[in-house]
C-alpha cells in the first residue's frame, strides 16, 4: 500500500517538474520548486531515508526557495519566449533517455535484500557501528567517522560557495546598472508593520532555534546532525530577518561573524582531524582522542558535527544576507 | 485506518497541486503551496506511525517550520515587489 | 513489486530528462538553474531508491528492538553530501546570474549573446 | 607514524585548512603571502612524495585508520605524483609571478576571498589526484570546480560572467553524469573504493548497467576535461579569466579530469568490459583527430591572444586523448608526458601573455604590433615557449610529439595517418604562433598603444624560469618520462 | 478493537473528510478569497482531528508530546500564513467578490 502511495507521489513529482519547465512565469516556477522539493523529501522518507528527507526539506524546500526568491527580486520575473526551434537539445535528451532505460533492464529489483548494494560494505557498517562507535544512528556514524573525509570536503564546498557569493555580490554594483526609481533603491522594509506575523514569528523564533539545537545534538540518536541542525537554525534566523529587517538582524549577528562561523566550523573540523594525527593515529582518527576508543569516536563525532552545524549555518546565512542586501544597496 | 486518512491526504495534495498549476493569480499558487505543505506534515506524521517509527516525528515538525518561513518569504517578496513597481511607475510619470 | 521498482527508476530517468532539457534548451538563466536543480534531484532519487530493502526501516538502531532489517545507510550518506553540494552550486549560479543581470540588463542567454557579438 | 607517512593527506589538507584562514587576512600583501606559502608548501610536499614513490612504489593512506573498503583510502601512484607536480607547480608559479597582475585585476578588499578560493582550487585538484574512492573524487571535483568558477568570474571583463555561467552549467552536468555513473557501479558492486570496485566488477553477471555507467562517466569527465566536441565552455572561460587564473587553470584543471578519466577507463572498465579497448579506440581515435585539427584551425583564425591559446589547449587535449586511445604503453606514455610538457609550454605562454597584459588592456594581435621592441624579454620568452608548443627538438614539447609519433608508428597503416595528423597540426601551431610573433616583431605600432617598458620583474623572472624548465625537460626528460612510463605500465598491467 | 481505536477511527475519518473537502474547496470555488477561506478553515480542523487521532494511537509517550508540539505549531502558523496571504492579496488591489481581478499578474 505504501508503495502505491510512493507511486502516486512520484507521479505528482513528474507533473510538477513538467509544469516547472513549461511555465513562463519564474515566480510560479519557484513556487512549484518548493512543492517539488516537499514531494521529493516525502519520497525520501518513504524510502527509509529519514536523514536525507530532513535535509532536503530544510535545504531544498526552505533555503533554496528563499534564495531563488531573493534572486528573482534582483533579476526578472518572466521568461521571454525564444522563437528558434530547439531540436538539438531534444535529440541529446532523447539519446540520454534511451541509454538510461537500457540500463534499467539489468538493475536489481527494488528492495531485493540480495542485491549487491546490500551485500558488501553495508552490512559491515550496520554490524560494526554499535561495536566501534556505539551510537544508534548508522548514517551519522558513517558520515562523521567512516566517511568523515567526504564530509570535510563537503563542508569546504559550502564554504567555497559562501565566499564565492560574497566575492561576486559583496562589491558595489558595476556601471550600466540603473536601479529602479531615480537611483533610489527600495528601502529595506521588513514585515514589521504586519502585526500578526510579527508577533507569531517572535513567539516561535526561540523554539525554532531550540529545535535546531535539538536536531544538531540529537543526530547520534535520531535523524539529524550538523547539516540539518545548521540549516534549521539558519532558517530560523532568516525568519527573524524577514520579520525585523536586515539591520536589526545584523545588529544581532554581524556579517563578519557569519563568515567567521563559516570558516571556523571548517577549521574546527580540520583541527579534530589533525588532533587525531598528532595523537598518533591517521587524519580523522577519533579513536585516539580518548583512552577508550569508542568514547573517542563519540567525542570526535560530536565535535565535528558541531563544526558542520556552525559552517552550514554561517554559510547559508551569509549567502542569504548577501543576496538580500544587494536589493537595497 | 492510517491508510484511509493517508489516501484522503494524498488526494488533497493532488488537488492542491492542480490549484497550483491552474493559478490563476499568484496568491492562489502560494495558497496551494501552503496547503501542500501542511498536508505533507500530516502525511509524514501518519506515515511515521504506519512505519512504527514515531521517533521520526521531528521531520514533521521541521516541515511545519520550513513551510511557515516559506510563506513569510513570499510575503516579503510581494511587499518589495509592490514597492519596486510603485517606484517604476513613478519613473514613468 | 517489479513494476514498483521500475517505476522508481523510470521516474528518475524522466526527471533527469526534464531537468536536462531545461538546462540545455531554456534561454532564461534562472530557469536553467532550476532545471539543474531538478537534474540533480533526479540523481538523489536514484541513489535513495537503491537503499531500500524489503521490510526494512531507516538505519537508526532502536534500543531493545531486535531482528530489525535496516535499509542501506551508505547511499543516504552520499546524498546528504550531494544535497549540500547541490545548494552550493545553485547559490553560486544565482550570484552569477544576478551579476549578469546587473552587467547586461537581461537574464536571457540569447540576448546576452547578441550584446556580446555587437561589442566584439 | 612519522610525518613522512602522513604526506598524502597533508598534500590536500595544508592548502584546504589554510584557505579559510586567508579570508581574514585583511592587508592584501598578507593574503598573498599566506597563499603563496601554502602553495609552495604543497609543491614541496609533492616533490617529497614523488621522491618517495620513485624509491618505494605507490603510497596509500587510510583516513581515520579505517580498513579499506570501509573507510576512505588515498592512493598516490606515479601517475598521481606527476599530476600533483603539475598542479602544485602551476599554482606556485602563478602565485609567485602574479602578485602585480592580480592587483591590477582584482580589487583590494576582494583579494583575501580570491586567494582563499585559489587555495581551495589547489586543494580540490590535489584531492582528486590522491583520492582512491569514487565518491571522494566527486566531492573534491566540486571543490575544485566551484572555486574555479569563482576565480574565473573575477575577470574584469563582463563577458567573464556568461562564460563562467556556461562553465558552471556544463561542469555541473559533467559532475552529475559522473555521479550517475558511480551510482550505477555502486549499485552493481556495493563498493566505492576504486581498487575494490575494479576487483568486484569481475563478479558482476549483467553488464548493461556497468556499460551505461562507463558511458556516463566517460562523457561526464570528458565534459570537465573539455575533450573536443564538449569543449565549448573552455575558450571563453580562459579568455576572460584574470591572467594568472588562466595560467593556473590552463596548466592543470583539464588534466586532472583526464587523469580521472584514464584511471576509470583503464583500471575499472578496460579489463572487465568485453572489447572495451576496441570501443575506446574507435570512439576516441577519430574524436582525437578532429580534436587536434578543428581547434587548431580555429586558433589560426583567432585574433584574441588568450582565446587563440585556449583553442590550442583544446587541440593539446586531443593529443593526450590520441595517445591514450592507442591503448599501448608507448601511446599512453606519450599521452601522459604530453600532460606534463603541455602544462609547461602553455603555462609559459600564458605567463608571457600575462606580461603583455600588464600593458595592453585588449590582448588582440592587431594591438600588440611592435611590442617586441618595448618588451624584448617577454616576447623572447613567448617565442621559446611557442617553440616548445610546436615541438621543436630541444624543447619539452618535442619529447611528447616524438613519443606520440613512435606510438602511432606501431599501429601500422593507421599510424601513417596519425603521424600525418600530428605533423599537420604542428604546422598549424607554427602558423598561429607565427602570427603573434610576426605582429610583435615586425608589426607597426598603433598610435597610443606603446607599452611603457618591460613587465614587472617578478612576473618576468618566473616566466623565464618556466621557459628554462621547458628547455631543461627538453634535454633531460628522464623525470617525467620515468613517471609516465610507470604510470602507463600500471594502467595497462591488467590488460596483459 | 478497544475504545481508543474506535475514537481514533472516528477522528481519522472525520479529519480525512475535512481535509478532502478543504482540498475540493480550494480547487473548485470561484475566486481567491473563497478558496483561501475553504482551505484554511478545513486545514485547521483537519489537523486538529488527525493529530488527536494519532495521539490516541501513540498513547502517553514522547511521541505524544511531539505531536502536541506540532499541533501547537501548526495552530499558530497556519492561520498566520492565511492572514498574511489575504492581507497581501488585498493590498495588491484584489477586491473580494470580483472575479475580474481573478487573473494572472496579481
Amino acid at each position: 500500500m505504501v508503495n502505491l502511495f510512493a507511486m502516486f507521489l512520484l507521479t505528482l513529482l513528474i507533473i510538477t517538474a513538467v509544469a516547472i519547465v513549461r511555465t513562463k512565469d519564474l515566480f510560479v516556477a519557484v513556487m512549484l520548486t518548493g512543492i517539488f522539493s516537499l514531494l521529493m523529501s516525502a519520497n525520501f522518507f518513504i524510502l527509509d531515508a529519514a536523514d536525507v528527507a530532513l535535509t532536503e526539506a530544510a535545504i531544498g524546500a526552505g533555503i533554496t526557495t528563499v534564495l531563488l526568491l531573493g534572486a528573482l527580486a534582483l533579476t526578472a520575473e518572466r521568461e521571454r519566449p525564444v522563437s528558434a526551434p530547439r531540436w538539438l537539445p531534444l535529440v541529446v535528451v532523447a539519446i540520454t533517455a534511451v541509454v538510461m532505460i537500457y540500463a534499467t533492464f539489468d538493475k536489481p529489483r527494488l528492495g531485493d535484500p540480495l542485491a549487491p548494494v546490500h551485500q558488501h560494505v553495508a552490512p559491515w557498517y550496520l554490524e560494526m557501528t554499535p561495536v566501534l562507535i556505539g551510537i544508534p544512528n548508522v548514517v551519522t556514524a558513517i558520515l562523521g567517522s567512516f566517511r568523515g573525509y567526504d564530509t570535510l570536503g563537503e563542508l569546504i564546498v559550502i564554504f567555497t560557495a559562501c565566499i564565492g557569493v560574497l566575492f561576486l555580490l559583496g562589491v558595489p554594483r558595476g556601471e550600466g546598472h540603473q536601479p529602479p526609481g531615480n537611483g533610489a533603491a527600495p528601502p529595506d522594509v521588513a514585515l514589521s508593520h504586519h502585526l500578526i506575523p510579527r508577533v507569531v514569528g517572535r513567539l516561535i523564533f526561540p523554539f525554532i532555534v531550540l529545535f535546531g539545537l535539538y536536531v544538531q545534538f540529537h543526530g547520534e540518536f535520531g535523524p539529524g546532525g550538523g547539516f540539518q541542525g545548521g540549516a534549521i537554525i539558519a532558517a530560523g534566523i532568516v525568519l527573524y530577518t524577514l520579520l525585523e529587517g536586515e539591520n536589526s538582524s545584523f545588529s544581532a549577528v554581524p556579517r563578519w561573524t557569519l563568515v567567521a562561523m563559516a570558516a571556523g566550523g571548517a577549521i574546527l573540523y580540520g583541527a579534530v582531524g589533525i588532533a587525531g594525527m598528532v595523537m598518533g593515529g591517521n587524519f580523522l582518527n577519533y579513536s585516539v582522542l580518548s583512552n577508550d576508543p569508542v568514547l573517542g569516536q563519540q567525542m570526535g563525532i560530536l565535535i565535528i558535527e558541531a563544526g558542520v552545524g556552525i559552517t552550514v549555518c554561517g554559510a547559508l546565512l551569509t549567502i542569504f544576507h548577501v543576496i538580500n542586501a544587494r536589493e537595497h544597496c | 485506518m492510517y491508510y484511509v486518512v493517508s489516501v484522503a491526504i494524498l488526494v488533497t495534495m493532488a488537488l492542491a497541486l492542480v490549484r497550483a498549476l491552474l493559478g490563476p493569480s499568484v496568491y492562489d499558487r502560494v495558497l496551494a503551496v501552503n496547503v501542500f505543505g501542511t498536508k505533507t506534515v500530516l502525511l509524514l506524521s501518519v506515515i511515521t506511525f504506519l512505519y512504527g517509527r514515531p521517533d521520526f516525528l521531528d521531520l514533521a515538525l521541521a516541515y511545519a517550520l520550513i513551510n511557515f518561513i516559506g510563506v513569510l518569504a513570499v510575503l516579503k517578496y510581494f511587499q518589495n515587489r509592490s514597492i519596486r513597481r510603485a517606484a517604476e511607475q513613478k519613473d514613468k510619470d | 513489486m517489479e513494476l514498483f521498482g521500475l517505476y522508481h527508476y523510470w521516474t528518475f530517468a524522466v526527471l533527469l530528462m526534464i531537468g536536462f532539457y531545461a538546462v540545455i534548451a531554456k534561454s532564461n538563466l534562472v530557469k536553467k538553474l532550476i532545471g539543474l536543480y531538478i537534474f540533480q534531484s533526479a540523481v538523489f532519487l536514484l541513489y535513495i531508491t537503491m537503499d531500500k530493502v524489503d521490510g526494512g526501516t531507516a538505519p537508526i538502531i532502536q534500543d531493545g528492538v531486535t531482528g530489525q532489517v535496516f535499509s542501506n545507510p551508505i547511499p543516504q550518506v552520499l546524498i546528504l553530501t550531494a544535497i549540500v553540494v547541490g545548494i552550493s552550486t545553485t547559490a553560486l549560479g544565482l550570484a552569477i546570474v544576478i551579476r549578469i543581470k546587473e552587467a547586461y540588463g537581461t537574464i536571457e542567454e540569447h540576448e546576452v549573446r547578441e550584446m556580446d557579438h555587437r561589442v566584439a | 607514524m612519522s610525518l613522512a607517512g602522513h604526506l598524502p593527506i597533508l598534500q590536500v589538507v595544508v592548502p584546504l585548512l589554510i584557505a579559510p584562514l586567508v579570508v581574514f587576512l585583511r592587508p592584501r600583501g598578507l593574503a598573498w603571502a599566506a597563499a603563496a606559502t601554502a602553495s609552495l608548501l604543497a609543491f614541496l610536499i609533492a616533490v617529497t612524495l614523488t621522491g618517495q614513490i620513485l624509491r618505494s612504489g605507490p603510497v596509500t593512506y587510510m583516513l581515520g585508520s579505517w580498513p579499506v573498503p570501509y573507510g576512505i583510502e588515498l592512493h598516490v601512484s606515479p601517475f598521481s605524483a606527476l599530476i600533483l607536480l603539475i598542479v602544485t607547480g602551476a599554482s606556485t608559479v602563478a602565485l609567485f609571478a602574479g602578485r602585480r597582475s592580480i592587483n591590477m585585476e582584482v580589487n583590494n578588499d576582494r583579494q583575501p576571498l580570491f586567494y582563499s578560493a585559489w587555495l581551495l582550487a589547489l586543494s580540490g585538484m590535489a584531492g582528486i589526484t590522491v583520492a582512491g574512492d569514487a565518491f571522494n573524487i566527486f566531492v573534491f571535483m566540486e571543490i575544485a570546480s566551484l572555486s574555479g568558477y569563482m576565480l574565473i568570474a573575477a575577470g574584469p571583463d563582463r563577458r567573464a560572467l556568461p562564460a563562467v555561467f556556461k562553465y558552471l552549467l556544463m561542469g555541473t552536468i559533467g559532475a552529475t553524469f559522473y555521479l550517475i555513473g558511480v551510482g550505477l557501479i555502486y549499485m552493481m558492486t556495493g563498493t566505492l573504493n576504486l581498487a575494490d570496485m575494479e576487483a568486484r566488477i569481475h563478479g558482476v553477471g549483467e553488464l548493461k548497467p556497468i556499460l551505461v555507467a562507463a558511458g556516463f562517466i566517460t562523457v561526464g569527465l570528458a565534459l570537465k576535461a573539455a575533450v573536443f566536441p564538449l569543449h565549448v565552455w573552455l575558450p571563453n572561460s580562459y579568455t576572460y579569466a584574470p591572467h594568472m587564473v588562466t595560467v593556473f587553470l590552463a596548466a592543470c584543471s583539464t588534466k586532472v579530469s583526464i587523469f580521472v578519466l584514464l584511471r576509470f577507463d583503464f583500471l575499472v572498465f578496460q579489463q572487465n568490459l568485453v572489447a572495451h579497448d576496441i570501443q575506446f579506440a574507435t570512439v576516441f581515435i577519430p574524436l582525437a583527430i578532429l580534436a587536434i585539427l578543428i581547434p587548431s584551425v580555429s586558433a589560426m583564425f583567432e585574433s584574441n591572444l588568450k582565446r587563440l591559446l585556449a583553442y590550442s589547449s583544446v587541440a593539446q587535449i586531443g593529443y593526450i586523448m590520441l595517445g591514450a586511445a592507442l591503448v599501448s604503453v608507448t601511446g599512453l606514455t606519450a599521452g601522459i608526458v604530453t600532460m606534463f610538457n603541455h602544462a609547461l609550454a602553455k603555462g609559459a605562454l600564458f605567463l608571457a601573455v600575462a606580461c603583455l597584459g600588464t600593458h595592453f588592456l585588449q590582448l588582440r594581435i592587431e594591438n600588440i604590433r611592435g611590442a617586441a621592441r618595448h618588451m624584448p624579454w617577454t616576447m623572447a620568452a613567448f617565442v621559446l615557449a611557442g617553440l616548445s608548443l610546436i615541438g621543436v627538438p630541444g624543447t619539452a614539447g618535442f619529447i611528447s610529439k616524438w613519443y606520440l609519433i613512435l606510438a602511432a608508428l606501431q599501429e601500422g597503416s593507421l599510424g601513417i595517418v596519425l603521424v600525418a595528423v600530428v605533423l599537420i597540426s604542428s604546422l598549424m601551431a607554427v602558423v598561429y604562433i607565427w602570427r603573434v610573433v610576426e605582429a610583435a616583431y615586425f608589426g607597426i605600432e598603433k598610435e597610443g598603444l606603446q607599452p611603457a617598458g618591460e613587465a614587472p620583474l617578478a612576473l618576468l623572472a618566473v616566466t623565464w624560469i618556466t621557459v628554462l624548465a621547458n628547455l631543461y625537460f627538453g634535454f633531460f626528460p628522464s623525470l617525467p618520462l620515468t613517471l609516465s612510463t610507470e604510470a602507463a605500465t600500471a594502467l595497462l598491467e591488467h590488460l596483459r | 478493537m478497544d475504545f481508543f481505536d474506535i475514537i481514533s477511527w472516528i477522528l481519522f475519518t472525520t479529519g480525512g473528510a475535512f481535509v478532502f473537502i478543504g482540498g475540493l474547496g480550494a480547487l473548485r470555488l470561484p475566486n481567491f478569497y473563497t478558496r483561501l477561506h475553504a482551505a484554511s478553515l478545513t486545514d485547521s480542523i483537519g489537523t486538529i482531528l488527525i493529530m488527536t487521532a494519532i495521539m490516541f494511537q501513540a498513547g502517553w509517550s514522547l511521541a505524544a508530546i511531539k505531536l502536541i508540539t506540532i499541533l501547537g505549531f501548526l495552530m499558530l502558523t497556519s492561520p498566520t500564513a492565511t492572514y498574511a496571504l489575504a492581507n497581501a492579496a488585498l493590498l495588491s488591489g484584489m477586491k473580494p467578490g470580483k472575479p475580474e481581478y481573478d487573473k494572472e499578474g496579481y
